[in-house]
């Protein structure tokens, strides 16, 4: 289902998030048009993760909001998981289970239904993995792990992709085949968010996340109200 | 956010009240005391045991308040994630651990001169056995988790569980009893308490009313200072 | 209702009964003044330190 | 409607395969089940009068504690390798996955368990009379154990240990099934009527049936966080 009006966009208003009792950022606005690439960049514990957690509705912020498309998310609406596609640091696969029956489980899971056969094999194709199909993940090893783990960005269709150090593992052929099917998604109107230090070939806008580290006091309202008397 | 929301002003309004607690306290622990030991008289059936009851049953209400307060706090925390009542179910609650235990130590100490054993399965008594294990997974909770704040919200869940199962145990249990009743076993609290034994138990449980009040309120205050100094050590360590 | 014993001497029971309640009441209470107060200094060190952090800019 | 139905399916039908595959806790607790209840002989004695007293007793207690043995692998495992991120983005709604999960947990754990229950009656010399209320009170009651343990294994899914504390949190919430359940099969072996206890015992699943889902859900959301 390729959007093709252009004027579907995600924006973020001056979110703010802790974890921990400890303030991640705060004030963090901006506006991401359709087929656009926004590469999170700033340094380690500056809260790209966490802002992606954010968007993929797992983890609400303390304040702000998140809207895509002019409706505003709260977390853990429906709404919410049906439009974003997410993919953290681990591979999401069962070891006991080989490359299709992970790919058709979380299909399921996504879309009540199967993986198409032929967009499984072409995925795989693309990713190098075709051969290993039929093989029990246990088997694989850590860079065809994290492969499979991105194969579920050509499985499903979803209009953000929020994606958390995309590229790690990946050598150069691979690391060109995730740019080409990102570089597909952005022509069809998608928006992409990756948390990466080397950006994938594609063209996209950096934003750097640790601009909007949180002032020195302000630490969160739970933290802050036990300082109140006398901050 | 409420008025009570602002952790300096409850701590304020904490340091006024306290006098007063602990003069009712004094007040009523004294005079219940002289009532129970002096002035009541001895159950026809149980003796001189009965002045047991006078701190046994207070102690058996005063588990069953401290839950309701975890209860309430528990619930006023994730509705509304106030930070005061997400500190409130902690601090209730080794307060009402420690009445539970009493009020089985002071059951058993009770049951022995009259049933000749220490434990009888008897309906409210292992009510509040249960109810001790649910303060036990209760506080275990707070310890489990490193973050004390999602800790905090899971302790809340937990406790709201746990209330809603409360009255749903205390049938059981007493459907249980009566099933398995056997003959000779007498209530817990003889028969119907007469007037004059009403009053020291009336005086003693508002002793440990007024007791809870002062120990709640040193251990909110323990609970706020202590999510000042995480929160200082915090700021020390992330530089600002 | 069965045999009546009214006349038997339970005072050990009851100091037993009164002495415990008394001393785990009073541990409570001692701890839970003693966390408060131990606290109290470590927050009020803290925050002397922040303060003094504070006016050397 | 029917995606997030088709879903829950599917999801029961992944944690059923899972719990039976190799590393699943299936036949782990279906083989606790069988040795704990054949101690009991070996420790009270085989005299059948004694077992056939604690016949009832001495299966729902071990049932119990099979179920709640397999209970701290319901989301851990998933957790671990990342697919509970998935479970709670999926369109039907976190609340529909964790209901499809605890079935799934019941039908791979508890069922075999109700269905297999018979067998151990005969090892405890159950009387005749009781066979059809032990496996209709198991069926009823192991209902119950899933949904109320479920909130133990959200609660405890990010801790390293949670397994003991687990314990802990959802024993007491067990004891109202473990009455109702036992009761009914010593009224049925007396040939006194079981409505009322079977009535009750399926009172309280409901009661966990609504309960469950929803404190899971929001025990497993803070542990996402």
């Amino acid at each position: 289902m390729a959007i093709d009006q252009p004027m579907i966009e995600l924006v973020l208003d001056s979110l703010a998030c802790q974890r921990g009792g400890r303030p991640v950022f705060e004030g963090l606005s901006v506006r991401v048009k359709a087929g656009h690439l926004l590469y999170l960049k700033g340094a380690n514990g500056c809260g790209k993760s966490t802002l992606l957690r954010i968007l993929g509705g797992l983890l609400a912020p303390s304040s702000g909001t998140v809207s895509y498309d002019g409706t505003v998310l709260q977390q853990h609406d429906i709404p919410f998981s049906a439009y974003a596609l997410y993919l953290g640091h681990q591979n999401a696969l069962k070891p006991i289970w080989t490359l299709r029956q992970n790919c058709d489980a979380l299909c399921r899971i996504m879309t009540g239904r199967d993986a198409p056969v032929e967009r499984l094999l072409e995925t795989a194709e693309h990713f190098d993995l075709s051969r290993l199909l039929d093989q029990p993940v246990r088997y694989f090893s850590s860079g065809q792990k994290h492969r499979a783990a991105l194969m579920r960005f050509g499985l499903i269709d979803r209009p953000v992709w929020l994606m958390d150090e995309p590229t790690v593992g990946l050598d150069s052929k691979n690391r060109d085949a995730l740019a080409g099917l990102m570089e597909k998604k952005l022509a069809s109107g998608g928006i992409i968010l990756a948390a990466t230090h080397d950006p994938v070939a594609a063209a996209g806008t950096d934003f750097d996340v640790s601009a909007f580290a949180p002032a020195s006091d302000n630490s969160g309202p739970f933290s802050s109200a036990f300082l109140e008397d006398w901050a | 956010m409420h008025i009570f929301a602002n952790p300096a002003r409850f701590v304020r309004l904490a340091d006024k009240i306290m006098p007063w607690a602990v003069v009712v306290f004094i007040g009523t622990l004294g005079y219940g005391l002289y009532l129970a030991f002096f002035d009541s008289p001895i159950d026809y059936q149980q003796g001189e045991s009965v002045r047991i009851m006078y701190v046994h049953v207070p102690a058996a209400w005063m588990s069953m308040f401290t839950y309701m307060v975890i209860a309430v706090s528990s619930f006023v925390a994730l509705v509304w994630r106030h930070p005061l009542a997400q500190i409130a179910g902690k601090a209730a609650a080794p307060i009402g651990a420690a009445f539970t235990a009493l009020a089985l130590v002071t059951g058993a100490l009770w049951g022995k001169p009259m049933w000749g054993t220490y434990w009888v399965w008897d309906g409210r008594l292992t009510s509040v056995l249960i109810l001790f294990f649910l303060y036990l997974g209760y506080m275990a909770i707070w310890q489990a988790m490193d973050d004390e704040e999602k800790a905090g919200r899971a302790a809340a869940i937990l406790a709201l569980v746990g209330s809603v199962n409360i009255p749903i145990i205390k049938f059981s249990v007493d459907w249980w009893n009566t099933l398995h009743q056997p003959a000779s076993v007498m209530r817990l609290d003889g028969s119907t308490i007469d007037g004059s034994m009403l009053w020291p138990l009336f005086m003693m449980a508002i002793a440990f009313q007024a007791y809870f009040v002062i120990v709640f309120f040193w251990r909110m205050k323990l609970e706020i200072d202590r999510r000042k100094i995480a929160v200082l050590r915090l700021q020390e360590v992330s530089g600002s | 209702m069965n045999e009546i014993v009214n006349t038997g001497d339970y005072s050990g029971y009851i100091a037993l009964s009164y002495g415990i309640v008394t001393v785990v009441l009073l541990a409570v209470a001692v701890f839970s003044k003693l966390g408060q107060q131990k606290a109290r200094k470590e927050a009020e060190a803290l925050k002397a330190l922040r303060k003094s952090r504070v006016e050397d800019f | 409607m029917n995606a997030s139905f088709a879903i829950m399916i599917s999801v029961i039908m992944r944690d059923v395969r899972l719990g039976w595959s190799q590393g699943g806790t299936g036949t782990m607790s279906l083989s606790f089940f069988f040795i704990a209840v054949t101690l009991f002989p070996f420790g009270v004695g085989p005299e059948p009068q004694v077992l056939t007293r604690i016949a009832p007793g001495v299966i729902w207690v071990v049932a119990l504690l099979a179920c709640l043995l397999s209970l701290d692998r319901l989301y851990q495992a998933d957790y671990e390798d990342g697919s509970l991120d998935d479970l709670a983005l999926s369109p039907a709604g976190l609340l529909p996955v964790v209901i499809a999960k605890i079935l799934a947990h019941w039908i791979s754990t508890s069922l075999p368990l109700v269905l297999l229950s018979p067998l151990l009656g005969l090892l405890m010399n159950l009387p005749a009379e009781g066979y059809v209320q032990l496996v209709l009170s198991l069926a009823i009651g192991t209902l119950a154990l899933s949904f109320i343990g479920s909130i133990g294994a959200a609660l405890t899914v990010a801790m390293r240990r949670g397994g003991v504390l687990l314990s802990l949190l959802v024993l007491p919430l067990y004891i109202p099934s473990l009455i109702f359940g036992v009761t009914g099969i010593d009224a049925a072996i007396m040939g006194l009527d079981v409505l009322p206890h079977t009535a009750l015992l399926s009172a309280i699943t409901l009661v966990a049936v609504v309960l469950g889902p929803i404190a899971s859900a929001s025990a497993i959301r803070l542990a996402l966080e």
